[in-house]
């Protein structure tokens, strides 16, 4: 692809949300705006479909000289967005309409909502497509500040709690992962580096010649830095808040794509310090943080009363099976993470959507309230439970291949003893989260209520992302493998066992 | 061979078209049809693709480009196609069986969502027997348990139900980790996740690699195949789901635990013919006589007709365990021929219990059709309003109970000729244990024998006991037929062994195979004196002969009589009525009271007087007598309590306090800093 | 295949045993009565009942079903099926190639199942009482019955009947000293078997000690001649099985006549003997509680064990 | 480079650590802005006197840019954001370790922040020497005051700090990696305040007070 090509494909890809966002504050009209957003995030994922197919036949894009480059890894960061982003946009029609009927939210609720959501798709599109890790720093902190805009909408008690807890920590733990980046920067200059030193294409070229102490050091920012924004236990703690508070698409976004995208930082950096460590250093720590989060995830999931911080916790244990999956390496390992951050993509916001649409119904969050709704809207009843059997790693769904690589690996890596605490933390969590989900699903309502799906528009974005799961499971497609593939070639440092 | 490709390719698209179609369709008159017609075609192509497997040669099938790494491969040698013929004769049976059945469920629900996931579910089995993939095996596997479940849960008002399928969700998964395990390890040798692989390079395991792999299959199968004390789900499941799912599972499903554990032992554990590897038949053979004994003594005091059918699930599991351990033991000390015999009784047990138990849970199936409940103390007296039920019922209670000439005592007579092969062990050990643990069997077979009294008795014979029972009518003509089926198996596997012995000896490639239908089973001393012989046939037709000649003598000594309808002998009280007849609790008080130490009996009294200052008045007294579990208050309970403690301890730290969270990060980076300071180089 | 003399010889022994029962069971009540200072009934008189009861009219239980009809046909084909298994005075009966010890405590299984149903077919409370007892005894007896039939089994090479009395009659006397504990747990095991002293009482009625007549209580006519017919060549059949195996003396090996009458002579006597030892025994015990019966089958059991310890040491 | 100016870096350094340990060991509000404002002016100068050494024209925009937000805006924005709060909003009265004990912290934490920057091997540059441990000393005492305090305000002060101890890592480790990067970091920090003012404005709103103990509604025991 020439790069006039290039820099227009970028360009209009950063400008859809850009131009979204300003056309929402223009018109400020519910139903314009509406499908104005929607227009927008339908041509962020054709566009990222085109992106995505460029990338697969020539494996990078760079435009505007150095400043954006695509490999297939960002790439395969990149769909999971759009995916989520245009669903989530869908959904949030319905729902934000169905909160704007009860007078849950006015007009002006509803613009500063849709402005957000431009934004925050736009922050978020730049970070896997900037080579600028400077850059991505300030468009991951950027995401936080505009996700917390979007979770503190309704100025409830609890949404203001949520809101300062993930901005505190959040900024906290990002102010991490700047000095990580500072640090490896150091070791990029000091290395000899000078044109290009922030950038990953050329860190990961330099790679080779860092100072190893430094590097450990650099590293340990990034971990906790970037682990902090991906939810990784035990800095996980405004997760939960968060997830459960925000409005129910800005939930399936945060927990569906901007924990991935600060996972995706994690990774950059993770391969830069194999080139300089050997990848012993970074698994380790990887690994320890990954058990950690996944033995929390699955404590704290029996014991939860709401079904969104639920939700959230579980995002918390597939975050774990990333990085686990990232430490384990090796072929199975690295490939069964990328294919973890796209299932975990799909299964999550569309069990948040279920929620949301069954917390509209039900007027509550509250698991031991929900009963029966299976009966009462027959549709979300079953998406929820195919989600929910996704998420835990029930085949046929789509996370059971990705779990199954990742903890083949652990034993192909010769960690026996962690494969065997998350086969045991899984088993829980299994046992743990689907006791909650079918005493939902099932059951007979506490109170009769009318038999109800909430609407068209509450259930398509639910059906797109439950055919996906379903059909991950057991078919993938030639041209996604491929591009996961030259992902986990990347990953691995162009090695693969 | 290209033609059982086809076929076997019919049969998938086949579920699936019942599976889709169940989806689509609406309740009304052909809902049923749409259904369950394609999964009895499906069933009658896998028998008959089966049979052409086991006559000719395997299958196998590779479709490629699914998923990254792994093939779906499809693979069905004999020991695939033997069990595959074992799901499509009964599923055969029950899918007919259903289109009566599920009549009920008509007025109350989507009988679409039960008709997809019967079909799916079907299906997944058959699968599950021909992957050759740890990959799929294990989607199947999970497949087929997801399904099940939502079959057991199909009558998901009942608070109570949806617990029970959650303990079974959650014990199947369980299994499902060991089970993974298992392939993990051999994956670990091997790279790859084929059975190929694990088959040709399994000898060369090293003997620790081998001995996890066994041990962690038998467990994750184990659980599958409802072996003490892992057997929980099982009667918990069983009596919760629709009857006709009940059959298919007990029938099937959990006969894929056994499949899996004779893959794991023969094909992939890499057994070889040592002492060394004795002792894992001692595993089976431990486990196998606690899940017999156990089974049965539950199945004995149990009043619930299906919970007591799901514990002599676990009861002839156990039996069938048995027989594979002394096969291993036998093998393990190159006794083939002995070991070929215990293998055959296992198996031939193994597809006899799929017949009878089949059978048995339609039976009970119909009786919850037409009375509604499935508690015996409520039932009595339908032997004459429902005929047909109650004979097929009988001659299921007859087979399982391993009398002649039924299936049943063929397969156990065949075991305890196995057992009382041991002597030919060279480990004085062994031979005592083995004769040792020949006493747990025989008393399992004694206590079958009661229970089966017990349980067709209080539903059948006698007075209803519940007089406020509706009015019962025979069940539909494609029940019968459905179980009809299973019963004519059941006797013609008990008249005929030779079926079930070439089948078994075609299928599984053992050495010897029987050339007519009218060769006794003969197993010879090494003298060549005879050890032991059975020839049904003869057995069937002596029985008919004694029969007719004894009425005939009868008849010439008596001459005709006549017969007088009268009443039951009362000593003259003359009303004798429904409340006075023995009680399903009471026929089996002797034996709980025998083993009380396992039962924990625990009786309350309650009285109710005229006049409370007047204890000799008494107006009722009311028995409450109950028996605990000693498996869930000793061992589940415990594990419980324990893990949720540890977890209540961890979740704790999400305290609420931002101080606290802001704390941990602090902490976590001083720590990997200091982590980091120590790894220096 | 074997000649049809053999065939003959072996039908003619099962029919002896058809025969003979009923007369064991006049020979036990002769015994007890003279133990008891009575003149008793003759030892023919099983035969007498017998014939009067086939000739009588029936009343049958309007509660009772098929079950209850087909029970005594079920009951008398099944064990007189079994008494062609069973050597008498020649020690290889033909039909040793068609089934074995297994399939004779087989259809004694088939037998006591179809006895218990009728039992509660009636809905009489007696017939409650009947099976739930045998359900108790049956199922605790059946593995002291294998443990025994293991040890002879192993000694003798066989559950074969045939290959069994053939081996202990070539046998020296008494050679195998775990045989004398296989032939103590067989002793009781045979008590329990036909509902005799100390586990039940042929003799009465008492709800307090039937057990076998409790479930025939509503049985009349022919049925009831059959119950007890199959009764007592159930328990000539133990006995037989019991004189044949533990003390094979004069049995017959070959297929001519004087030995032949020779064997058939000794069996009379053995079994007259063993049939007024257990009359005597009876009349000197009384019955025991019912469950202490569990004690005496352990005791068979235990006796057992210890005989299969003795053969493998 | 010369005596004084090492004198120079030393001072500076002391000063901004003076005013950083000035947050902690004060209760008001108004002490901590003064404090911050004070170390802000004293990092535009460093920000400036690095920018001379090094002659990289845009380090002096982002002295001024320092000076202008951070000396100006943001105390303006937090006065006026805290106008209208009750003055017990506004002070510290119960942090969870005791004013000394936080002392004591805090120096522990200096200490360590010297001992980390020993461990990474620089080229021998004064001014990273100087600033390294400083700027880290700041990271750190800012986290503390985050752990230890009770009051929103405080934690936004804490946050405060924090950052400036980003930019002076940033800026001595780098001497300004480029100009965007910094113009966002300071966008980003901007943007922050607000918002983090808007929340405080609502919290004091919603919950009549600005501490955080109130803020324990979502919580899993």
């Amino acid at each position: 692809m020439d790069s006039l090509l290039s820099n227009i494909t970028i360009l209009s890809l950063l400008l859809t949300p850009l131009v979204g966002g300003i056309l929402v504050t223009i018109f400020r009209k519910k139903k314009i705006i509406e499908i104005v957003t929607i227009s927008s995030a339908s041509l962020i994922l054709i566009q990222v479909f085109f992106i995505l197919s460029t990338i697969i036949h020539e494996k990078t894009i760079t435009a505007f000289g150095n400043a954006f480059y695509i490999d297939s890894f960002g790439a395969v960061i990149l769909l999971p967005i759009s995916i989520v982003g245009f669903v989530s946009v869908l959904y949030s029609k319905n729902y934000m309409g169905r909160q704007y009927d009860i007078g849950l939210v006015d007009d002006k609720h509803i613009v500063r909502y849709y402005q957000g959501l431009s934004i925050f798709l736009l922050s978020m599109l730049v970070v896997p497509i900037t080579n600028n890790l400077g850059v991505m720093w300030v468009t991951v902190e950027a995401t936080t500040l505009v996700s917390v805009l979007l979770i503190m909408l309704y100025f409830k008690e609890n949404a203001i709690e949520a809101a300062w807890k993930y901005l505190i920590i959040a900024t906290v733990g990002l102010s991490f992962a700047l000095i990580g980046t500072v640090f490896f920067y150091y070791a990029n200059i000091t290395a000899g580096s000078s044109e290009d030193a922030m950038n990953w294409t050329g860190m990961v070229h330099n790679s080779k010649l860092f100072d190893p102490n430094l590097v450990k050091i650099a590293f340990v920012f990034i971990l906790v830095g970037y682990g902090t924004k991906a939810g990784l236990a035990p800095m996980h703690t405004w997760l939960p808040d968060a997830h459960s508070e925000a409005p129910t698409p800005v939930s399936a976004l945060l927990s569906g794509v901007l924990l991935n995208c600060a996972l995706y930082g994690i990774i950059r950096f993770h391969i830069v310090s194999s080139g300089t460590l050997g990848h012993a250093f970074s698994d380790q720590l990887l690994i320890i943080l990954a058990v950690v989060s996944i033995g929390i995830a699955a404590a704290s999931i029996y014991f939860q009363k709401d079904m969104k911080r639920m939700l959230a916790y579980s995002s918390v244990e597939h975050m774990g099976l990333v990085s686990l999956g990232i430490g384990f390496g090796g072929m199975f390992g690295i490939y069964g993470a990328i294919l973890q951050i796209i299932n975990h993509a799909i299964a999550k916001p569309l069990m948040f959507f279920a929620s949301g649409t069954v917390s509209q119904k039900y007027e509550t969050k509250v698991m031991s309230k929900i009963k029966g709704i299976i009966k009462v809207m027959p549709v979300t009843g079953a998406l929820f439970l195919i989600g929910g059997f996704a998420l835990v790693g029930m085949p046929p769904f789509n996370i059971f291949l990705s779990e199954f690589l990742v903890l083949s690996s652990g034993f192909q890596s010769g960690q026996f003893l962690v494969t065997m605490i998350v086969i045991a933390f899984l088993v829980i969590t299994f046992a743990v989260f689907l006791r909650h989900l079918i005493k939902m699903v099932f059951g007979n309502p506490v109170v009769e209520m009318k038999q109800d799906d909430m609407g068209k528009l509450a259930v398509i974005p639910m059906a797109i992302l439950a055919s996906l799961v379903i059909i991950f499971g057991f078919y993938i497609p030639d041209q996604l493998q491929t591009l996961v593939h030259n992902a986990s070639n990347i990953i691995n440092g162009g090695s693969i066992i | 061979m290209i033609e059982n490709l086809i076929l076997f390719q019919i049969v998938i698209s086949l579920f699936l078209g019942g599976a889709l179609l169940g989806l689509v369709s609406r309740n009304g008159r052909f809902a049923r049809p749409m259904i369950f017609i394609p999964s009895m075609m499906g069933s009658v192509l896998t028998v008959l693709f089966s049979i052409g497997v086991i006559m000719t040669k395997s299958l196998s099938w590779t479709v490629p480009n699914m998923l990254p790494f792994f093939k779906l491969e499809i693979f069905v040698d004999g020991i695939s196609a033997f069990f595959m013929l074992m799901i499509g004769l009964v599923s055969f049976a029950i899918s007919l069986y259903s289109l009566g059945y599920t009549k009920e469920y008509e007025s109350k629900k989507r009988i679409s969502v039960f008709g997809f996931l019967f079909n799916v579910f079907i299906l997944s089995m058959i699968l599950v027997a021909g992957s050759n993939n740890g990959f799929f095996f294990l989607m199947f596997w999970e497949l087929m348990s997801l399904t099940s479940f939502f079959l057991v849960i199909y009558d998901h008002d009942k608070e109570e139900n949806v617990k029970s399928g959650i303990t079974y969700l959650v014990m199947t998964h369980f299994g499902t980790a060991l089970i993974f395990v298992s392939f993990l390890l051999g994956y670990l040798q091997t790279g790859s996740f084929g059975f190929d692989s694990f088959r040709t390079s399994s000898p060369s395991f090293p003997l620790l690699v081998k001995n996890l792999m066994f041990v962690s299959a038998f467990v994750g199968f184990g659980t599958k195949a409802g072996i003490v004390p892992l057997h929980t789900w099982l009667p918990k499941a069983h009596p919760v789901a629709p009857s006709n799912v009940s059959a298919l599972m007990s029938a099937v499903m959990i006969k894929m635990g056994i499949y899996g554990i004779i893959r794991t032992v023969f094909d992939f554990a890499g057994f070889g013919a040592s002492p060394d590897y004795s002792w894992w038949g001692v595993l089976l053979i431990i486990a196998g006589s606690a899940s017999a004994l156990i089974g049965i003594l539950y199945a004995v005091i149990e009043r619930d007709i299906k919970r007591a059918l799901a514990f002599s699930s676990i009861e002839n599991i156990g039996i069938i365990i048995i027989g594979l351990g002394l096969s291993i033991i036998f093998a393990s000390y190159h006794l083939t021929a002995l070991s070929v015999l215990a293998l055959v009784a296992s198996m031939y047990h193994t597809i006899n219990h799929a017949f009878f138990k089949g059978l048995l849970f339609m039976g009970a199936g119909s009786v919850v059709y037409a009375t509604g409940t499935k508690d015996m103390e409520k039932l009595g007296g339908l032997v004459k309003k429902m005929p047909w039920t109650s004979l097929l019922f009988l001659v299921g209670a007859v087979s399982i109970a391993g009398l002649p000439p039924f299936n049943g005592f063929v397969s156990e007579w065949l075991g305890l000729q196995a057992i009382l092969s041991s002597s030919q062990i060279p480990s004085t050990v062994l031979q005592l244990s083995i004769a040792f643990a020949s006493l747990p069997f025989a008393l399992t077979i004694g206590l079958a024998a009661a229970a089966f009294v017990r349980l067709f008795a209080m539903t059948f014979l006698s007075k209803t006991r519940d007089i406020h029972m509706p009015h019962i009518q025979e069940v539909p003509r494609n029940m019968i037929a459905g179980m009809a089926i299973l019963a004519s198996a059941c006797i013609l596997f008990g008249i005929v062994p030779f079926l079930g012995i070439s089948l078994l000896s075609t299928a599984f490639h053992l050495p010897s195979q029987p050339s007519s239908p009218f060769d006794a089973i003969a197993l010879k001393n090494n003298d060549s004196t005879s050890f032991a012989n059975l020839s049904m046939p003869l057995v069937a037709i002596m029985l008919s002969a004694v029969a007719l000649a004894v009425f005939g003598f009868i008849r010439i000594l008596g001459g005709k009589t006549s017969k007088t309808i009268y009443g039951t002998w009362d000593c003259g009280f003359g009303k004798l009525n429904e409340r006075m007849e023995y009680t399903a609790a009471s026929l089996s008080h002797p034996i709980r009271v025998i083993f009380k130490s396992l039962f924990k009996p625990h009786n309350v009294i309650s009285k109710e007087l005229f006049v409370q200052t007047n204890p000799y008045m008494v107006k009722s007294i009311k028995l409450h007598s109950t028996t605990k579990n000693i498996f869930e208050e000793n061992l589940y309970n415990p594990i419980i309590s324990s893990t949720l403690f540890v977890l209540d301890k961890i979740r704790k730290i999400q305290t609420g306090k931002i101080n606290s969270y802001l704390l941990y990060i602090m902490l976590t980076i001083i720590l990997l800093l200091i982590f980091v300071r120590s790894s220096h180089a | 295949m074997p000649s049809s003399p053999e065939i003959i010889l072996g039908i003619i022994q099962a029919l002896i045993l058809m025969a003979l029962s009923p007369l064991v069971t006049g020979i036990m009540r002769k015994t007890k009565a003279r133990t008891q200072k009575r003149v008793g009934f003759s030892i023919f008189q099983p035969y007498y009942d017998m014939i009067k009861l086939v000739r009588k009219d029936e009343v049958v239980s309007d509660q009772s079903s098929w079950i209850f009809r087909c029970t005594p046909w079920v009951n008398f084909a099944t064990i007189g099926t079994a008494t062609f298994f069973i050597p008498v005075f020649l020690s290889h009966s033909p039909f040793g190639l068609v089934g074995d010890l297994i399939l004779v405590i087989g259809l004694f299984g088939l037998a006591r199942f179809f006895t218990m149903l009728a039992g509660l077919d009636v809905s009489s409370t007696f017939g409650g009482i009947g099976s739930s007892r045998e359900m108790m005894t049956s199922a605790l007896l059946e593995p002291a019955l294998f443990l025994a039939i293991f040890v002879v089994a192993l000694t003798y090479g066989g559950t074969n009947l045939s290959t069994l009395v053939e081996a202990a009659s070539n046998s020296p006397l008494l050679p195998h000293p775990q045989l004398i504990f296989a032939a103590i747990a067989m002793f009781v095991i045979i008590l329990g078997e036909t509902g005799r002293l100390p586990f039940g009482n042929h003799a009465t009625h008492l709800e307090l000690t039937m057990m076998h007549e409790a479930m025939v209580l509503e049985y009349s006519g022919k049925s009831l001649a059959l119950m007890d017919w199959s009764q007592s060549i159930k328990q000539i059949i133990l006995f037989t099985l019991i004189a044949n195996i533990f003390v094979p003396w004069g049995i017959s090996s070959s297929i001519s006549a004087v030995p032949l009458g020779l064997g058939l002579l000794a069996f009379m006597i053995k079994i007259s003997i063993f049939a007024v030892s257990i009359a005597f025994l009876e009349s000197s015990i009384a019955k025991w509680r019912l469950f202490r019966i569990p004690d005496l089958i352990s005791v068979a059991i235990a006796s057992s064990l210890i005989g299969l310890v003795l053969y493998y040491l | 480079m010369e005596t004084i100016q090492l004198d120079i870096l030393t001072i500076s350094g002391a000063i901004l650590l003076i005013a950083t340990f000035g947050v902690i060991a004060r209760r008001g509000f108004m002490d901590w802005l003064n404090a911050y404002r004070l170390q802000s002016v004293v990092l535009s100068a460093v920000t400036a006197i690095v920018g001379y050494v090094t002659g990289i024209w845009e380090i002096y925009i982002a002295a001024a840019l320092t000076l202008v937000i951070k000396s100006l805006v943001i105390p303006k924005v937090l006065t006026y954001v805290t106008r209208s709060l009750e003055i017990e909003f506004k002070t510290e009265t119960n942090p969870y370790l005791s004013l000394r004990a936080s002392i004591i912290v805090s120096a522990l934490l200096v200490a360590m922040s010297y001992f980390l920057s020993q461990q990474i091997p620089f080229k021998s540059d004064p001014v990273v020497n100087v600033y390294l441990p400083v700027s880290m000393a700041q990271f750190f005492l800012g986290l503390f005051a985050l752990v230890n305090r009770r009051t929103a305000l405080s934690q936004v002060v804490g946050l405060l700090i924090i950052e400036n101890g980003l930019f002076l890592f940033t800026l001595v480790l780098t001497h300004g990696v480029s100009l965007i990067i910094e113009i966002g970091i300071f966008a980003d920090i901007l943007v922050g305040i607000v918002i983090s003012s808007i929340l405080l404005f609502r919290m004091s709103r919603t919950f009549d007070s600005l501490d955080v103990d109130k803020l324990e509604n979502l919580r899993d025991d």
